[in-house]
């Protein structure tokens, strides 16, 4: 444990860099990347060391509070994590340094970058945490940091607007997770982990206990219908705090599923059930909903909210696993959740970066006022590209990998009675992933491709080398993954395994030898493909390559506005699936455009919220300035607590 | 693997040009017509495949890849089915999911290159041809959910292999809903009637076709070869379905492909012939169908 | 001895207060001596002084946390006055810092005072005290809430002696023992008669209630806070509440030996809760800073007496929260207050930007909140957490689960105004300088609550689980 | 003895009734001097040794209760000019009537509780509807300094069951008693004097402007 946090210390330094060297801001982002590259590679060393097969370790510290030791540790489970965590953290935070730098003087940019370093501490904090008080403090820094990132540019009304939907959504969760641990630990008020499992309840107190968890864990993770302040606050954030966010924060709400799961045991079956549908109306609605937002961000938020659904329902494929005593299929299910976490991580993380970069380039982040940017940011749209494919799940990338385990997982309930209808599951997955690829076709199309639509996306240059490198690094652990998937299988079956309570070897046996067919798809794909190119490009260095504007079918001048636009790309899908599209359509004598409603948010919390509101208002005359009253209220509290004492009594007279 | 599975494979891939021939004649004989001959698409294709290009000026690689990687995943896609009834080139647990993302990186790729056009008319086909692939997809692997059930096998290979042998008399119904399903979605996959028209001249009633308005030459020829075999993949998955002929001597199996491919593309053409092209706003509605019908294939085969 | 030179230091020095000509000498005299209160306090950990004056005067683990409680917010507040006083004037300056020194000779007389009558005097000293000090502006608005002010602890106090005169009668059917001395009541809890006993709980319930700010005797609390200087209404929501609390913890602690608690329980409990939903309404749509902070000290004082009602874990907690939400009324109050200052004299407007205009006082406020609002690692955290899993140890669930939502509630409102005083739009882009005094105070009991968050020194710990363990509770 | 008690505790019921009923200011005024005076003669009554406890107890009593309070009262009358009529909020027979709820309502009460000594059954209703027209006089009247006065009651019925443990509980604390009454009163009357200042009238009706 020493290097794990010798190594959070570190990128806790770095994040005190920029604010050192304030004269010097080229020094300061060199010291600011360095010492976090290095703190994260420190801090990840011991977590390789568990996937690879070593042991598992742990410290105790004392703690001054009641509620037992302050247990750190590393198992498979937080290694995992803890690897995704750095991972994205460092490639975030570098690529902070360079995506701020312009606006430094306007506002404070070296207090971002410290509470990014600390942020990412606190993530990896929170996966070691091995007891209660220590989770639910770096449970809630996290949270509330990222609430100070996310309204970095709070001058603007939507940023604080979206920011505090977050914070009271976050905070809510918080109160949830609160409910459960009290419940849980009450027996013995020791609230170690190890306590904990040791006291785990049956019946209605697993019942109880799952519940909270689903809702508290669920608010983080941002499943349908609570995912209501996501689209918001990723949308608000500084863009690599997106990447932070979408990347890994929101997965510590599957962290925490996955962690209680462990400690709790094999959840109700209508648990898994539920987790299963949510997974699929998260997965649904997510990318439907994603289809039609203007917003890049807003868009890639709601992909989140898909993946999410992805990742639960590999969860609940394996919480049925482990329920009905099938410890292969849970581990087959658990290991394809922590693994699309793992990879969702990475490509949803290098897709903001890009988006962040368009926004750099152009200063918007409209889509339909974008287009034509493959030509000036031929990198950025490569890397993009990669990270879109690998989000639509796509082989030979990474996304692939993890879908195709997720399927495994639900194919492989047909073999188990009571579990057999999630095979169902598989037409929602296909959905998506047909969804998904929609919507990142209307998004490469729209922004990279074809002509620029406004004059701001034609000025656009390509992005700066500091934007780029953590963008590549992350596409080429989506490559390196979607080519080498046995590399990562393994490990997230392993961890799988360790949260189903078995069921290592019997995954592994069943999955395994399918790896190496897909790195061979994988090559093959990749060299036939280049293959083609090459013969292709050879066939036509001999002939006539003519170069002329595209075929308007007859129209002879076509302009850059006549392009299809991304609101008419998705326009079709939005109308088939109707009002759950949520798609307002606004005829106007001279405009005619469509925008995208929050149905949970503006439907069911704001008007919740009213509700609530009205109820409080209702009460409020109480407090309407007579002292008269007032007293009033004193003596009539006093007669009804007399007249209490009277029926208590019955008039004991001695 | 043997080698009868790239014979197979040889025999499909070559086979492929023909399969929209033969529907095309169909349709063209039923109308009364003479029609195109049935070899007319190889003729294209070498044509094509000789001649020069032109670009728009605002295509950029992604514009020339797309024609490339539809071709490249369609062959791929075809060495997962297992053509001569017993096995596939490749084969895995869960290879089907392969064979569909595989076919469905082939249509990203096309999308895009669409896009980069800039032109409406190709953004309106690649919207068309995403939103009619969405509905398909469902369908498609209900399919696959329903061979699996019966099968108990995870790969392509097996489920399409003996055990569907076996499987048959026990749950024709079921079976019967699933290839049934399969063949609506072939019709979406293949864009023909009543989803697609491949004979209109309208641009604005396209989807496939209008996608590919500004490619040429060799690109137009991969493009137009790699639609026919994927169209051709879905046939043999069909007969694959119908016809599980692990059983027979190579031969045979290889020939009932051969000649279950040519009663598909008749099928098709009849298929074209008497029923009219659905407004694009029914086609949800119409692939919705198919992926009830496999549901109900599933379901009777859960009960069971 | 030491008891008497904690009672003699505030009173002498509130004469030499008033005695002392400068504005300047009177407030760093009102500095020194909190200091040197809060140095004697400090002596009291390591020295627990002898019960004087027949049992009277002693202290406990809980009188000694309360004292230490208040005395340290005490000087907190008291040193901010020095910066305070030189950018606002109050009116009657002289009798300021008098008034301030009695209210501390008061409040150390609740704590250490093991008699119900002396604690009662000590009670009516502290709402005496502070009255003129509501009452700084001398004008309408301010007039009006001192009236009220006056008018709602007055008849409060008032049944609060009623309630202690009924002790003494429970006490007089079983003679032996001192009458009303708290140790005597202890010990002989088994003979008092349970029907004037029950009647001296209600009473003194509703008092000392009405003292806190328990909903419905609640009322005045928003006009006072909202209308007395920020300082002073730290010093009511952290010092005047804490006293009160102690008073009904010590009528708790005799009933529990009396072995009524079924009868006084659900009565805690009651108002516990009655003051968590009017807090959640009340603080729904409220716009003025310092009502906002009336209602969350209505949302604690509910918490307090909902963890003593609640028993076991929850009396821990409910000390714990004690000392938690002093610093932390602390913290927001000053912080308030230095906003205020910022933005002049005057009625208050709608405060927000505070970030930009004032940082140091607007991340104050942002600390403030997350700490008010019980989010880990601040020390409300630990307390609330002891209170719900007390709920959850009682079987409570459905208690435990109207706190939980309740709170969500209450967090809503809260932070949608504090967020927007803290990062709402600046009306005047011009940053205002802060003084040190100004802000080192909250800073320091910022950093008191956050330790108690991570760090609870093993003293502490041991005299807050004395504290549970007298009310019927246990530590965990 | 006992009887001159009662007679005592009698004539305090009638002084609460008497500023329940009355119309004028003055008379408010004068029916709690006479209360108080009441006040300081039962201690003697109640403990006819006449220890130099009970004596001091009775001395003062009078003294604040009776002298000073009262004088006070009128000061602030003649400083803030107020008009002399009392305003009630509810009519005065409804006062009275509800006056009458209130002793019988105590009586009530204290039947269902075990007293100590046959000699001072009357003690503890009468001090229990002191304390409730007290309450009802602070609620139902709209002047200043009529609640002032109804505070005063309120104090005095606090006082009356305290008379119970003159022998028992100190002497301390019965001067803490009288000097909070006093200094109560006392900031009250300051008070009501700017109150008078500020709004020209002790109407506490126009006290409302604080509200949610």
């Amino acid at each position: 444990m020493i290097p794990f946090f010798a190594g959070l210390a570190t990128i806790v330094v770095a994040g005190l860099a920029p604010a050192v060297f304030r004269r010097r801001p080229a020094r300061a982002a060199r010291a600011f990347r360095g010492l976090f590259v290095l703190g994260a590679a420190a801090a990840a060393w011991p977590a390789a060391r568990v996937l690879a097969g070593g042991a598992a370790v742990e410290v105790r510290l004392r703690a001054a509070v009641p509620g037992g030791d302050w247990v750190f540790g590393i198992d498979p489970l937080a290694a995992f994590f803890l690897i995704a965590i750095l991972l994205v953290g460092a490639a975030s935070a570098c690529y902070g340094a360079a995506y701020l730098a312009p606006e430094a003087g306007r506002r404070p940019v070296a207090v971002v970058h410290l509470l990014t370093a600390l942020e990412v501490a606190f993530l990896a904090v929170l996966v070691a945490a091995r007891s209660v008080i220590p989770f639910l403090i770096a449970w809630e820094m996290m949270a509330v940091l990222a609430y100070f990132l996310v309204v970095f540019e709070s001058d603007r009304d939507e940023v604080r607007r979206a920011g505090l939907i977050y914070l009271v959504s976050t905070h809510t969760g918080t109160l949830a997770l609160i409910a459960m641990f009290a419940f849980w630990g009450q027996p013995g008020g020791t609230l170690t982990f190890d306590a904990l499992a040791a006291a785990a309840p049956v019946g209605a107190g697993a019942a109880l206990i799952f519940t909270l968890a689903l809702f508290g864990f669920g608010f983080k993770a941002g499943l349908v219908p609570l995912h209501f302040w996501l689209p918001g606050a990723h949308a608000a954030a500084p863009t690599h705090v997106s990447a932070l966010m979408s990347g890994v924060l929101i997965k510590m709400g599957i962290y925490g599923l996955l962690r209680v799961t462990q400690l709790a045991g094999a959840p109700p079956a209508w648990w898994g059930w539920l987790v299963l549908c949510l997974g699929l109306a998260s997965g649904v609605l997510g990318v439907l909903w994603a289809l039609t937002q203007h917003d890049l961000k807003r868009l890639l938020a709601y992909h989140s909210v898909e993946n999410i659904g992805i990742i639960l329902i590999g969860l609940g494929v394996g919480a049925l696993g482990a329920r009905f005593d099938a410890p292969v299929l849970a581990a087959i299910g658990f290991g394809g959740a922590v693994l699309h976490t793992l990879n969702h991580a990475l490509f949803k993380s290098l897709l903001f970066l890009g988006a962040g970069a368009v926004q750099r380039a152009t200063g918007t982040r409209v889509i339909d006022r974008l287009g034509g940017l493959a030509r000036r940011m031929p990198l950025t749209w490569t890397a993009f590209l990669i990270g879109s494919a690998a989000i639509v799940g796509l082989p030979p990338l990474n996304g692939f990998v993890s879908e195709w385990l997720v399927y495994q997982g639900l194919l492989r309930s047909a073999h188990l009675a009571p579990a057999r209808a999630a095979l169902f599951a598989v037409a929602g997955l296909a959905l998506i992933g047909a969804l998904a690829l929609a919507c990142f076709a209307k998004v490469g199309g729209a922004v990279f491709l074809g002509q620029a639509r406004t004059a701001p996306a034609r000025e656009g240059g390509e992005a700066r080398a500091g934007l780029l490198v953590p963008m590549f690094a992350l596409a080429a652990a989506c490559v390196a993954i979607g080519g080498a998937p046995v590399v990562v299988v393994g490990p997230a079956l392993r961890v799988g395994a360790t949260i189903a309570g078995g069921g290592a070897a019997g995954a592994a046996a069943a999955v395994g030898p399918a790896l190496g067919r897909i790195s061979l798809l994988a090559l093959l794909l990749v060299t036939l493909a280049w293959g083609l190119w090459w013969w292709r490009e050879r066939l036509l260095a001999r002939r006539i390559r003519g170069a002329a504007e595209t075929w308007g079918c007859g129209y002879a001048r076509p302009d850059p506005r006549m392009q299809y636009t991304a609101a008419s790309f998705a326009a079709p899908l939005a109308a088939a699936y109707g009002p759950v599209a949520g798609v307002e359509v606004v005829r106007e004598p001279d405009r005619f455009h469509t925008r995208p409603r929050e149905l949970v948010l503006d439907h069911l919390a704001i008007p919740f919220w009213g509700r609530v509101r009205g109820w409080a208002v209702k009460l409020h005359p109480i407090q309407h300035g007579r002292l008269w009253a007032y007293i009033l209220y004193l003596l009539g509290t006093l007669l009804l607590l007399l007249l209490y004492l009277a029926l208590q009594t019955g008039g004991a007279r001695p | 693997m043997t080698w009868s599975a790239p014979v197979a494979l040889a025999v499909v891939i070559g086979m492929a040009p023909l399969i929209p021939g033969i529907a095309a004649k169909t349709k063209a004989r039923l109308a009364g017509r003479r029609g195109p001959p049935v070899l007319q698409l190889y003729r294209d294709l070498g044509r094509l495949w000789h001649k020069g290009v032109v670009y728009s000026r605002v295509t950029t690689w992604v514009f020339r890849m797309g024609p490339v990687v539809g071709v490249v995943t369609a062959g791929l896609a075809a060495c997962l089915l297992p053509l001569d009834g017993r096995g596939a080139l490749i084969t895995f647990s869960g290879d089907f999911v392969a064979f569909a993302y595989l076919l469905a990186l082939g249509r990203f790729a096309l999308v895009l290159a669409a896009l980069d056009t800039g032109s409406s008319f190709e953004g309106m086909g690649a919207s068309r041809e995403v939103t009619v692939a969405s509905f398909a997809e469902p369908a498609l692997f209900l399919a696959f959910v329903a061979l699996v059930l019966a099968t108990d096998s995870l790969s392509l290979g097996g489920a399409l292999g003996g055990p569907l042998v076996q499987a048959w008399p026990a749950a024709t119904p079921a079976l019967a809903m699933v290839t049934a399903s399969l063949f609506l979605v072939l019709l979406a996959e293949g864009a023909r009637v009543p989803v697609d028209d491949p004979a209109t001249h309208l641009e604005l009633t396209m989807i496939h076709e209008v996608m590919v308005l500004d490619h040429s030459g060799p690109d137009l020829a991969m493009i137009l070869f790699g639609h026919a075999v994927k169209m051709t993949l879905f046939a043999a998955l069909l007969i694959g379905a119908i016809f599980p002929r692990a059983s027979l001597p190579v031969l045979p199996a290889i020939g009932i492909l051969v000649a279950g491919l040519v009663v598909v593309a008749v099928a098709v053409g009849i298929v074209e012939s008497v029923m009219a092209r659905l407004r694009l706003t029914h086609v949800p509605q119409f692939l919705t169908a198919a992926s009830a019908l496999a549901a109900l294939g599933v379901i009777l085969l859960l009960v069971a | 001895m030491l008891l008497l030179a904690l009672l003699g230091v505030p009173a002498v020095a509130a004469v030499v207060a008033y005695a002392l000509p400068a504005p300047g000498a009177r407030a760093a005299w009102l500095g020194l001596s909190a200091s040197g209160h809060l140095a004697l306090v400090a002596l009291a950990w390591f020295a627990p002084p002898a019960p004087v004056f027949a049992g009277w005067l002693a202290l406990d683990a809980l009188g000694l946390v309360v004292l230490s409680t208040v005395s340290g917010l005490f000087a907190v507040v008291a040193w901010y006055a020095v910066g305070y006083l030189r950018r606002a004037s109050p009116r009657g300056g002289r009798a300021f810092a008098s008034c301030l020194l009695a209210f501390l000779g008061a409040a150390t007389l609740v704590a250490v005072s093991h008699h119900f009558a002396l604690l009662w005097v000590g009670l009516e000293g502290m709402t005496l005290a502070v009255a003129p000090l509501i009452f700084h502006r001398h004008d309408r608005r301010s007039l009006e809430a001192v009236w009220k002010y006056l008018v709602i602890s007055s008849v409060g106090i008032a049944l609060a002696l009623l309630g202690v005169f009924f002790l003494a009668t429970a006490q007089a059917v079983a003679p032996g023992g001192r009458p009303l001395v708290l140790d005597d009541l202890v010990s002989g809890a088994a003979g008092l008669q349970p029907a004037w006993l029950k009647a001296a709980f209600i009473f003194l319930l509703v008092g000392f209630g009405a003292k806190m700010g328990l909903a419905p005797m609640h009322t005045w609390k928003p006009d006072t806070y909202g209308e007395a200087p920020p300082l002073v209404g730290g010093l009511m929501a952290g010092a005047l509440t804490s006293c009160a609390f102690l008073g009904l913890a010590r009528v708790t602690q005799v009933a529990v030996a009396a072995g009524i608690a079924p009868f006084v329980r659900p009565l805690l409990v009651g108002f516990g809760l009655l003051s968590l939903i009017v807090a959640a309404a009340f603080l729904i749509g409220q716009t003025d800073l310092r009502r906002l902070l009336a209602y969350s000290s209505v949302e604690h004082m509910g918490l307090l007496v909902l963890g003593l009602g609640l028993g076991g874990l929850g009396s821990y907690g409910a000390v714990l929260h004690l000392v938690n939400n002093a610093c932390v009324k602390g913290v927001m109050f000053l912080a308030v207050g230095n906003v205020l200052l910022s933005a002049g004299e005057g009625p208050a407007p709608v405060l927000t930007g505070a970030l930009r205009r004032t940082p140091a006082s607007g991340l104050l406020l942002l600390v403030g909140l997350f700490a008010v609002t019980g989010s880990p690692p601040f020390g409300l955290f630990l307390s609330e957490f002891a209170i719900v899993s007390g709920a959850f140890q009682g079987g409570h669930y459905v208690i435990a689960f109207t706190v939980l939502a309740l709170l969500a509630v209450i967090f809503v409102s809260l932070s949608a105004r504090i967020l927007d005083a803290v990062y709402g739009p600046a009306p005047a882009a011009a940053r205002v300088a802060e003084s040190p005094w100004l802000v080192a105070g909250p800073a320091a009991l910022a950093l008191v609550t956050l330790m108690l968050g991570v760090f609870i020194p093993g003293p502490l710990f041991r005299a807050l689980a004395d504290g549970a363990q007298v009310l019927g509770g246990w530590a965990p | 003895m006992t009887q001159i008690v009662e007679l005592l505790l009698l004539l305090v019921a009638l002084t609460n009734f008497v500023v329940l009923g009355t119309t004028r200011l003055s008379t408010c005024i004068r029916a709690i001097a006479v209360q108080g005076a009441l006040l300081g003669l039962l201690p003697l009554a109640l403990y006819p040794g006449g220890s130099l406890h009970t004596w001091g107890l009775a001395a003062g009593t009078i003294l604040v209760k009776a002298i000073v309070l009262p004088r006070f009262l009128r000061w602030a009358i003649r400083e803030a000019a107020v008009r002399r009529e009392v305003e009630p909020r509810l009519g005065y027979v409804a006062s009275l009537l509800l006056g009458v709820a209130a002793v019988a309502a105590a009586f009530a009460i204290s039947r269902q509780l075990p007293l100590l000594e046959q000699a001072r059954e009357m003690l503890v209703p009468v001090a229990l509807a002191t304390v409730i027209i007290g309450l009802l006089v602070l609620t139902t009247r709209t002047k200043a300094l009529v609640q002032v006065v109804g505070y005063i009651m309120l104090e005095n019925g606090v006082y009356l069951f305290g008379l119970i443990h003159v022998e028992r509980v100190p002497f301390l604390v019965e001067v803490g008693v009288l000097l909070d009454v006093f200094v109560a009163v006392f900031i009250m009357g300051i008070v009501v004097f700017h109150i008078s200042r500020e709004f020209d009238s002790l109407d506490t009706t126009r006290l409302t402007e604080l509200t949610d």
